[in-house]
């Protein structure tokens, strides 16, 4: 078993762009589930229309990389606009449904036949990161150190990458640490907990709704710039409900309604992701797990995250971070 | 006469080509085009046929053989313009679409095939009358659709029904519903080409398993849960993560191929009316809808029914009232669990088996429960219809790789007039 | 409750526990030392002790927060008891399921969401009777007679009521079975004055025809006015308890529990 | 506090105002803050409300009562924007209030509390205090960013969150989650949250169900100091001890529509309010000889029936 | 919902922006297999694995390459909508691959194409069709065995017309190679005489196809093209439900679904005299038995040889270049495949190479003669007919072989 890439694989991914690029879209679902209470099983079509604003700015009507982003930025806002009219007065429940309703169109839209021209099809769109890598500070080349034998290196535009991307983290983490201690996050939360309380004392609780999903779409929307710089691609399919899914379990994973949870449950999310793939393909290889072949274990570490995911909630509902008090109110 | 003439010929003909055939066989030794004039079965004789290149210059001009066939072999490959004179075409006979003019490409080595389709003349209606056709073309292929909705509508139904039970119930939104659909399937494909059981003895028996294992499921799980007083919103995160586990658990155990059961497979369908159905998807509708109506009355009629409403209303209250909540519960699973099995052995029926086929379905049926009313059975079998209906006829408009768009669409729609859904009613405020 | 308000050592101050001891001996249903709670760590009840004897109607009164719903809820199995024991009979039945209570014959109206909003004003009686479905038409049409609005209103859903409305529906479907013990947790909030009447009769009645019956009340005078004793609970202890007329006229629980307003 | 003479001043007043009014449904008053006309809400065949004309005044405790389901917690939903009335029109300080969502109604001075409670549970009772303020410039997305915008004023409301807090003896759970109140605490922090909006006009539902007899009298001042202080009270209350106590004038509701209006002394004797509201208990507490009297009757009923059991 | 892997991108992603590194050869020749063992191609699978492992058998058995054996890796491609493909890429690279086979399905191989030639290593497929290949930016590194889709569509199409079909529907999968090859088919039925009337390009995703099918049957076609993977067995499902059966209406099938495994379980005659089209001359019989030796349970043979040439060229340009580094091979790959002493295995050729002398690979999918964008000039095209057991024959009804520009 080839322990020094395993380890070096894991170590990496503690800081790598998934994490990052998850760590961004997380914390948006965590402004929208944990401090607002709005179940948007919607977040991948932030990313999405992030991501493909940028591709097809740049591939499709061959304009700089910057106004792809500020497309992309102005899709997600108006996208939250658009999927918080007729959804924000609807129950926790229905909203769900409705979000992933509206996700999914936007996939299938993406995916679709119909718009080829424009999306790519279920192919998506590729080679637009370029004028990202022009701004790159770094000359080409690896960066890194050896942790004892293991190597801990990345690629320049990896690295590069990587910065803007925990850059972007700690800002918005910055964000959410003011705002949500400011009377702006208390009418957030109170109404996560009843709605018509908190308009019979005069808060406009549409309005701040609004406000609270375009806040967490945008920077959701900034995990999809993430994705599109970092592979160079976008592809319908990476933008499932399946990808909001492994949000929410990041999200309560780190804590519901912490400022750094969604950060530290994205990070140990791909560590563990990373570590048991790490170890179960390389134990399948090296023969040391024999009722298994290689691509069933590629399944059994998502039986293992599913696994987790359920054993946390039972064990620590709260997160890591989390308060357990908090846990044992009864919402209902 | 003539005709018999022709008759002949033609018999003669296919002969020789017969026995000819395999002499096309192999790299035949052909670079140019050919072609076969028939009119109703018969071959067409003595037809012009002009070739000549792209920009006009006659190659050659031939008449059909008695086998109405022709053949013009060419020196340089490339783009080529045939014509036939309709005028050598007998008297009676016309080109379809009326065009007489092809430019077929000859590539090297290589013969290319020249197709003309000949009708009678008086038939020119078939041609004109195509709007005519259109619309009862139109009016078919809707009532096919209609019918396709159905029953896409009424498995959508059964599913919705079992996670409306539970929902209704337990409050839990379960998002690990699709992979008890995927469950009951998978049981059954074991029994059936596992086993070697016929597929409806398979059948039951996937679900019956997969009842026991939704009780099991409630009383080692969900149940223990709810002991330690787990809030709604982490069991729905929770069911997130069994949906993860156990559709991992039936990839490896299953594999990602598509399978068929060993029955039923290809079923040809039969002619109803505008529509055309297999067999096998009538049955499964009838045992649909049976279903349906015997749960849904008996959530209404029966006191383990209402039990199981008062129960979802308010647990603590029930257990005060003397409703046993947790025997309540299971039964609920149980049954919850059998007919979301039910639904995946029709799904796989109706369009094969994936270990994803529950998943892919799941928002369907979250769609056609919530587009119903949430927690109301008859509302999730509405709903759900309405979900089939709306992403199959959507199909005569928009393309039907976006299907799911309307259905999905029409969701968000009717709650933005209704927001408690169909047949939901409204909380009361205060 | 501030420092000043610490129960207070007086003749009926259950100091010690051997009055309870005494009376407790041969009564129905009792509780002993009771301490329970619903957070982690944090205590509601601390150490209540209750009895009630063949046919008595008990009344337990207190400030706001006292843990009276609590204990009502930990003799009933719907809070856990981290300590003491519930007798029935003298069965044990700490901690038992509370459906498993209702077929011992206990009854319980809840102080809050004490009815199936889903479910309609008969299907809510249905429920009440769950355990006896025959005695459904019977026992309906006697509480019918009781609360006439809801006959008229028996195909409506329960979620639709005003609040005084659920508190019938509530206090009805613990009449539909015939329970031989009956917690009821503040039965007259939100009912109007004539129905207030009505409760406070009918709680008499079925005492009269030999139901044990708990009460918890706010409207405590009248309370304590027809039951035949009285508890006053503060901070999950027993602060108080005697007679009705002793507690009512107890110049200290008047001051500190019952107030001076219904005599201004 | 005010001065003993102001706090006469007030409720001499108001008294001054009631006392040569007429008592019949919807009588016009000099001053008012509410004018209520043709509302009317039905649900399916039942018409919950359907209040022809009514007036509350400015600066008076009103109480609204009325038997059960009479359609007084409708009443006040469709005034407070919270369910849309069938029909009907109405002027919160002359201004027409028919169709605006509860927010802006809340904004406008005319704050309600429910009466089944609407505790934010997982934010702590003080936080709940916290949000009823009005006009918070923190509550701007832009100005959160920046604490120092915010915090003087923060301060202030946390100040005058503890007052009421310790008048309403919540102070001991300050910093608890407002989900682990008890049912009569949750009423009283209810009823504090929707004092800390200050507003014009507080619409109280049922305030005191549930809440210590001894907590709701010390209340009881604490309503009156409003009033003091020139808010105007419209309250839903069963409890007529209460009512007598504070109201300056008491509109009846049965059936949807205002039967009788008219200062509580007199209205408690009113026949129809009598037969349809109060019942035997009317202008007094049941004395124990009545209360001995019902049981009486109770017992012998009992007794007949028993009796007939037994022929049986 | 998305596909089963869409959050499984693992950690090294390669920027299609940088530039192939130079040439770092180790001495080992390091073949890596990006072939499908999941997913909606995975019953080709087995006949790509054993053509490369025969080679490799042999080359091997040879000698090796450079001196030493060679060493392979297998990993699997998945379909498109999973991304296994990147994850395996990324494995093979970290492995030192220098040249990888696969993908199967033209669209994985585009997905990770940039990631492998950005790494410097061969990227060989030998069954991607789709014509976009020719033309995509590939840093000369992307070869295939396979002939692009405008052969088998010129056959297909002209198969169609000489059948008589005047009206033809087009059931096309949705990705490049489903939509490429159709279009190439539209084009030569319309060019020849023939009309489509309908054409659906479908969603291999889909859960169900009755609507597509639906639109088809409105249409009354007399031929069916039927391009797709292996959810054709659910299309089938679908025609003969709706009551348009190969009995009744004729069909064609492609290289992506014709399959001897597949419609196993379908009532008998269900296939019967449907007619179908894929890549590659007549194999002999001795190369099947050798593939059987390799793999016992071969069902399908489909690019089997292209995958066993392009193995062996692979080696034979690490020959020639001396070299075992992806870049040097790519330099040799089009040298090997045209100009020079014929010879047909890898001795014979690894001999003459050794010899000096320049050599033309010729293989057992056809001569393989490389283009400048890295394409078989010629090649051959079967015309396969089933039989009522569902099952076609090995022996083609007819082979045409042709020039892929014309
Ligand atoms: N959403 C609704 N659907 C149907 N009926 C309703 C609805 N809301 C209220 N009602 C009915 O309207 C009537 C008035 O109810 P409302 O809550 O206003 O009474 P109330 O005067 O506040 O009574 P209480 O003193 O018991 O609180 C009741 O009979 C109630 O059943
Ligand atoms: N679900 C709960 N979770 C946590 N704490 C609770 C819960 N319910 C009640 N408490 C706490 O327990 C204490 C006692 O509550 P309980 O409901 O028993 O009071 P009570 O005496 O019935 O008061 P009231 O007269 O207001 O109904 C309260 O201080 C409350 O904070
Ligand atoms: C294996 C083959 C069916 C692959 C197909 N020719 C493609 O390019 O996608
Ligand atoms: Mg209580
Ligand atoms: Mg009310």
């Amino acid at each position: 078993m080839d322990w020094i890439t395993i380890l070096s694989t894991t170590i990496k991914s503690a800081v790598g762009v998934e994490t990052v690029l998850y760590a961004l879209a997380a914390i948006g679902i965590n402004i929208h589930f944990g401090y607002t209470g709005l179940l948007n099983f919607g977040q991948a079509a932030f990313m999405a229309v992030a991501g493909y604003g940028l591709a097809v700015t740049v591939t499709v009507m061959g304009l700089p990389f910057w106004v792809g982003i500020i497309v992309g930025l102005v899709a997600a806002a108006v996208l939250a606009l658009l999927l918080g009219i007729p959804t924000l007065h609807l129950r926790a429940d229905y909203l769900a449904i409705v979000t992933i309703a509206g996700a999914e169109i936007i996939r299938l839209v993406f995916r679709s036949v119909a718009f080829k021209d424009i999306f790519g099809g279920s192919d998506g769109r590729r080679g637009f990161g370029t004028g990202f890598q022009e701004l790159n500070p770094f000359p080409p080349g690896d960066y890194g150190f050896n942790l004892g034998p293991i190597p801990l290196f990345f690629a320049h535009w990896q690295l590069w990458v990587m910065l803007v991307g925990w850059v972007l983290i700690a800002v918005c983490c910055l964000i959410v640490y003011l705002v949500m201690k400011s009377p702006w996050g208390r009418v957030l939360k109170a109404i996560r907990e009843d709605e018509d309380a908190v308009r019979s004392l005069g808060k406009n609780v549409f309005s701040y709704k609004m406000q609270s999903l375009v806040l967490g779409g945008v920077i959701g929307c900034l995990g999809g710039f993430i994705y599109g710089l970092a592979y160079g691609s976008v592809q319908p399919d990476v933008f499932g409900t399946e990808t909001t899914f492994y949000l929410y379990t990041m999200v309560i994973l780190g804590g519901a309604a912490r400022v750094f949870g969604p950060v530290v449950g994205s990070m140990l999310f791909w560590v563990l992701l990373v570590l048991l793939n790490g170890t179960l393909s390389e134990a399948v290889a090296a023969g040391v797990i024999t009722f298994i072949d290689a691509n069933q274990a590629g399944a059994l570490r998502y039986v293992f995250v599913g696994l987790g995911l359920i054993l946390l909630l039972v064990f620590r509902p709260q997160g890591i971070f989390g308060d357990k008090r908090e846990i044992a109110i009864d919402a209902r | 006469m003539r005709r018999a003439v022709i008759a002949f010929t033609a018999f003669l003909g296919g002969l020789v080509f017969l026995l000819a055939g395999p002499a096309h066989a192999g790299p035949a030794d052909c670079q140019g085009l050919r072609g076969t004039l028939t009119f109703q079965g018969q071959p067409v004789n003595g037809a012009k046929i002009a070739v000549t290149t792209e920009s006009g210059q006659p190659v050659e001009e031939v008449t059909t053989n008695a086998q109405g066939a022709w053949d013009v072999q060419v020196e340089q490959p490339g783009r080529f313009k045939v014509t036939l004179d309709t005028a050598t075409l007998p008297q009676n006979v016309e080109i379809r679409g009326g065009n007489n003019v092809r430019t077929p490409t000859v590539y090297e080595g290589n013969c290319s095939s020249v197709l003309y389709a000949l009708q009678a003349k008086g038939a020119a209606g078939q041609q004109q009358g195509d709007s005519g056709a259109g619309q009862s073309t139109f009016w078919a292929q809707a009532a096919q659709l209609t019918f396709e909705g159905l029953n896409l509508g009424l498995i959508i139904a059964l599913a919705a029904l079992g996670l409306s039970l539970i929902y209704g119930t337990t409050g839990l939104t379960n998002f690990a519903h699709g992979e008890l659909v995927t469950l009951g399937a998978i049981l059954t494909y074991m029994f059936n080409v596992g086993f070697g059981l016929h597929l409806i003895p398979a059948a039951v028996a996937g679900v019956i398993l997969a009842g026991a294992l939704g009780y099991g499921q409630d009383r080692f799980f969900w149940g223990q849960l709810r002991k330690r007083g787990t809030g709604t919103i982490a069991m729905m995160i929770i069911s997130i993560g069994v949906a993860i586990f156990l559709r991992y658990i039936f990839l490896i155990f299953f594999s990602a191929q598509t399978e068929s059961f060993a029955q039923y497979t290809a079923q040809p369908g039969i002619e109803i009316g505008p529509i055309s159905a297999a067999p096998k998807n009538l049955v499964a509708m009838g045992i649909e809808l049976a279903v349906l109506i015997v749960v849904g009355i008996a959530l209404t009629r029966t006191r383990t029914g209402k039990a199981a409403r008062a129960v979802a209303d308010n647990p603590a209250l029930a257990a005060s009232s003397g409703i046993n909540v947790d025997g309540v519960i299971r039964i609920v699973w149980t049954a919850g669990a059998a007919i979301a099995a039910l639904a995946g052995v029709m799904l796989g029926l109706s369009q094969n088996l994936k270990y994803t086929m529950g998943q892919d379905i799941l928002l369907l049926i979250f769609a056609g429960v919530t587009l119903g009313g949430l927690g109301t059975a008859f509302g999730a079998l509405v709903g759900s219809l309405v979900v089939g209906l709306f992403i199959q006829v959507s199909t005569l408009w928009v393309p039907p790789e976006l299907k799911s768009v309307g259905a999905l669409a029409v969701l968000i729609i009717v709650l933005l007039v209704r927001p408690q859904g169909i047949l939901g009613r409204r909380e009361r405020i205060g | 409750m501030t420092a000043a308000e610490e129960p207070v050592q007086s003749k009926q101050a259950v100091t010690d526990r051997s009055a309870h001891l005494e009376g407790a001996a041969d009564a129905v249903l009792r509780c002993d030392e009771l301490i329970a709670g619903y957070l982690p760590g944090v205590n509601i009840l601390n150490g209540a002790d209750l009895y009630v004897k063949q046919g008595e109607l008990i009344g337990i009164i207190g400030p706001n927060g006292a843990g009276k719903s609590t204990l009502l809820k930990a003799m009933f199995g719907l809070v856990t008891i981290r300590s003491g024991t519930v007798l029935l009979k003298g069965e044990d039945i700490t901690n038992m399921k509370a459906h498993s209570l209702v077929s011992r014959g206990v009854g319980y109206v809840p102080q809050t969401n004490n009815v199936f909003p889903s479910l309609t004003i008969e299907e809510n009686l249905e429920m009440g009777a769950f355990q006896v479905p025959g005695k459904f038409k019977e026992r309906f049409e006697f509480v019918a007679e009781l609360f006439p609005a809801l006959k008229e209103r028996r195909k409506q859903r329960a979620g639709s009521l005003s609040g005084g409305e659920r508190q019938m529906v509530a206090m009805a479907r613990a009449l539909m079975t015939e329970p031989s013990v009956l917690l009821l947790d503040e039965p007259s909030a939100g009912l109007s004055p004539k129905l207030q009447d009505l409760v406070f009769i009918q709680a008499q009645q079925i005492n009269k025809a030999g139901v044990t019956v708990i009460m918890v009340e706010q409207n405590a005078r009248r309370c304590l006015q027809i039951c035949h004793r009285g508890y006053v609970l503060d901070q999950g202890r027993n602060a108080y308890s005697g007679t009705g007329k002793q507690l009512a006229n107890d110049p200290k629980v008047i001051e500190l529990y019952l107030g001076t307003l219904a005599k201004a | 506090m005010h001065a003993e003479t102001t706090a006469n001043d007030r409720k001499a007043a108001a008294t001054a105002v009631f006392k040569d009014m007429p008592r019949e449904p919807g009588v016009p008053k000099p001053d008012p803050i509410l004018v209520v006309d043709n509302v009317v809400r039905r649900f399916g065949g039942l018409t919950a409300v359907d209040v022809e004309h009514v007036e509350i005044q400015r600066g008076a405790i009103t109480a609204l009562i009325g038997p059960n389901g009479a359609g007084k917690t409708t009443f006040f939903n469709q005034l407070t924007g919270f369910d849309t009335a069938d029909s009907g029109s109405w002027t919160f300080n002359g201004r027409a209030m028919n169709g605006v969502p509860p927010h802006k109604v809340a904004r406008n001075g005319m704050v309600r509390t429910f009466q089944l409670t609407k505790a934010l549970s997982r934010l702590t009772v003080i936080e709940n205090m916290r949000l009823g303020a009005q006009r918070q410039k923190g509550e701007n997305f832009w100005r959160a960013l920046v604490p120092a915008f915010w915090t003087g004023q923060e301060d202030e409301i946390t100040e005058r969150a503890d007052d009421l807090l310790r008048r309403f003896k919540l102070d001991a759970k300050r910093e608890d989650f407002a989900g682990s109140l008890s049912g009569g605490q949750r009423k009283l922090l209810e009823m504090a949250r929707a004092l800390m909006v200050e507003p014009e006009l507080v619409m109280l539902d049922e305030p005191m169900a549930g809440v210590n007899p001894a907590l709701t009298q010390s209340l009881l001042g604490h309503v009156k100091d409003l009033r003091e202080q020139g808010m105007t009270v419209l309250f839903v209350e069963h409890d007529m001890d209460m009512v007598r106590d504070i109201s300056d004038w008491v509109i009846v509701m049965a059936q949807g529509t205002v039967i009788a209006e008219g200062p509580p002394s007199t209205i408690m004797s009113d026949e129809r309010v009598v037969d349809a509201y109060l019942g035997a208990h009317h202008d007094a507490p049941l004395s124990d000889s009545e209360l001995q009297a019902q049981l009486q009757d109770a017992e012998a009923e009992l007794e007949a029936e028993i009796e007939e059991e037994t022929q049986k | 919902g998305g596909g089963g892997d869409t959050a499984t991108q693992a950690s090294q992603s390669a920027a299609p922006e940088s530039s192939a590194p130079a040439a770092k050869g180790d001495g080992t020749l390091t073949l890596g297999t990006l072939l499908p063992q999941t997913g909606s191609l995975a019953y080709l699978g087995p006949p790509e694995f054993a053509g490369v492992d025969l080679a490799l058998k042999e080359i091997n058995e040879a000698g090796g390459v450079l001196g030493k054996p060679v060493t392979k890796y297998d990993t699997d491609s998945g379909d498109t909508t999973t991304n296994i493909a990147s994850q395996s890429v990324d494995k093979l690279l970290a492995q030192k691959a220098d040249a990888i086979i696969g993908a199967a399905s033209s669209s994985v191989s585009e997905s990770v194409i940039d990631k492998i030639t950005g790494a410097g290593v061969v990227h060989f497929s030998p069954a991607n069709t789709s014509d976009k290949f020719t033309t995509i930016a590939d840093k000369g590194l992307y070869f295939r065995t396979a002939p692009p889709d405008q052969l088998q569509g010129r056959v297909l199409g002209d198969l169609v017309i000489a059948d008589g079909n005047d009206t033809v529907a087009i059931m096309a999968m949705q990705d490049s190679y489903g939509t490429g090859l159709g279009d190439q088919v539209q084009k030569t039925v319309t060019d020849a005489g023939g009309q489509v009337v309908v054409r659906v390009d479908y969603d291999p995703k889909a859960a169900d196809f009755s609507a597509d099918i639906a639109k088809i049957k409105a249409a009354n076609p007399k031929g069916i093209v039927l391009i797709g993977f292996e959810e054709t067995a659910k299309v089938i499902g679908e025609l003969v439900k709706q009551g348009m059966p190969a009995s009744k209406h004729k069909w064609y099938m492609v290289d992506g679904n014709m399959s001897n495994d597949n419609f196993k379980g379908m009532p008998k005659g269900t296939l019967d005299g449907v007619k179908g089209t894929y890549p590659g001359a007549a194999a002999s019989d001795e190369f099947r038995e050798k593939l059987l030796e390799v793999n016992k349970d071969l069902a399908d043979f489909t690019y089997a040889p292209e995958s066993y040439d392009a193995t062996n060229l692979i080696a034979l340009a690490a020959e020639a270049a001396k070299s075992d580094a992806g870049v040097d091979i790519a330099a040799k790959l089009a040298e090997v495949s045209k100009g020079g002493e014929k010879c047909t295995n890898f001795k014979e050729c690894v001999d003459l190479l050794k010899a000096g002398k320049d050599i033309d690979y010729d293989g057992v999918s056809g001569p393989v003669e490389f283009n400048d964008a890295g394409d078989p000039a010629v090649a051959t095209i079967g015309i396969y007919q089933y039989g009522p057991d569902n099952t076609y024959p090995v022996k083609a009804l007819e082979y045409r072989t042709g020039n892929i520009g014309g």
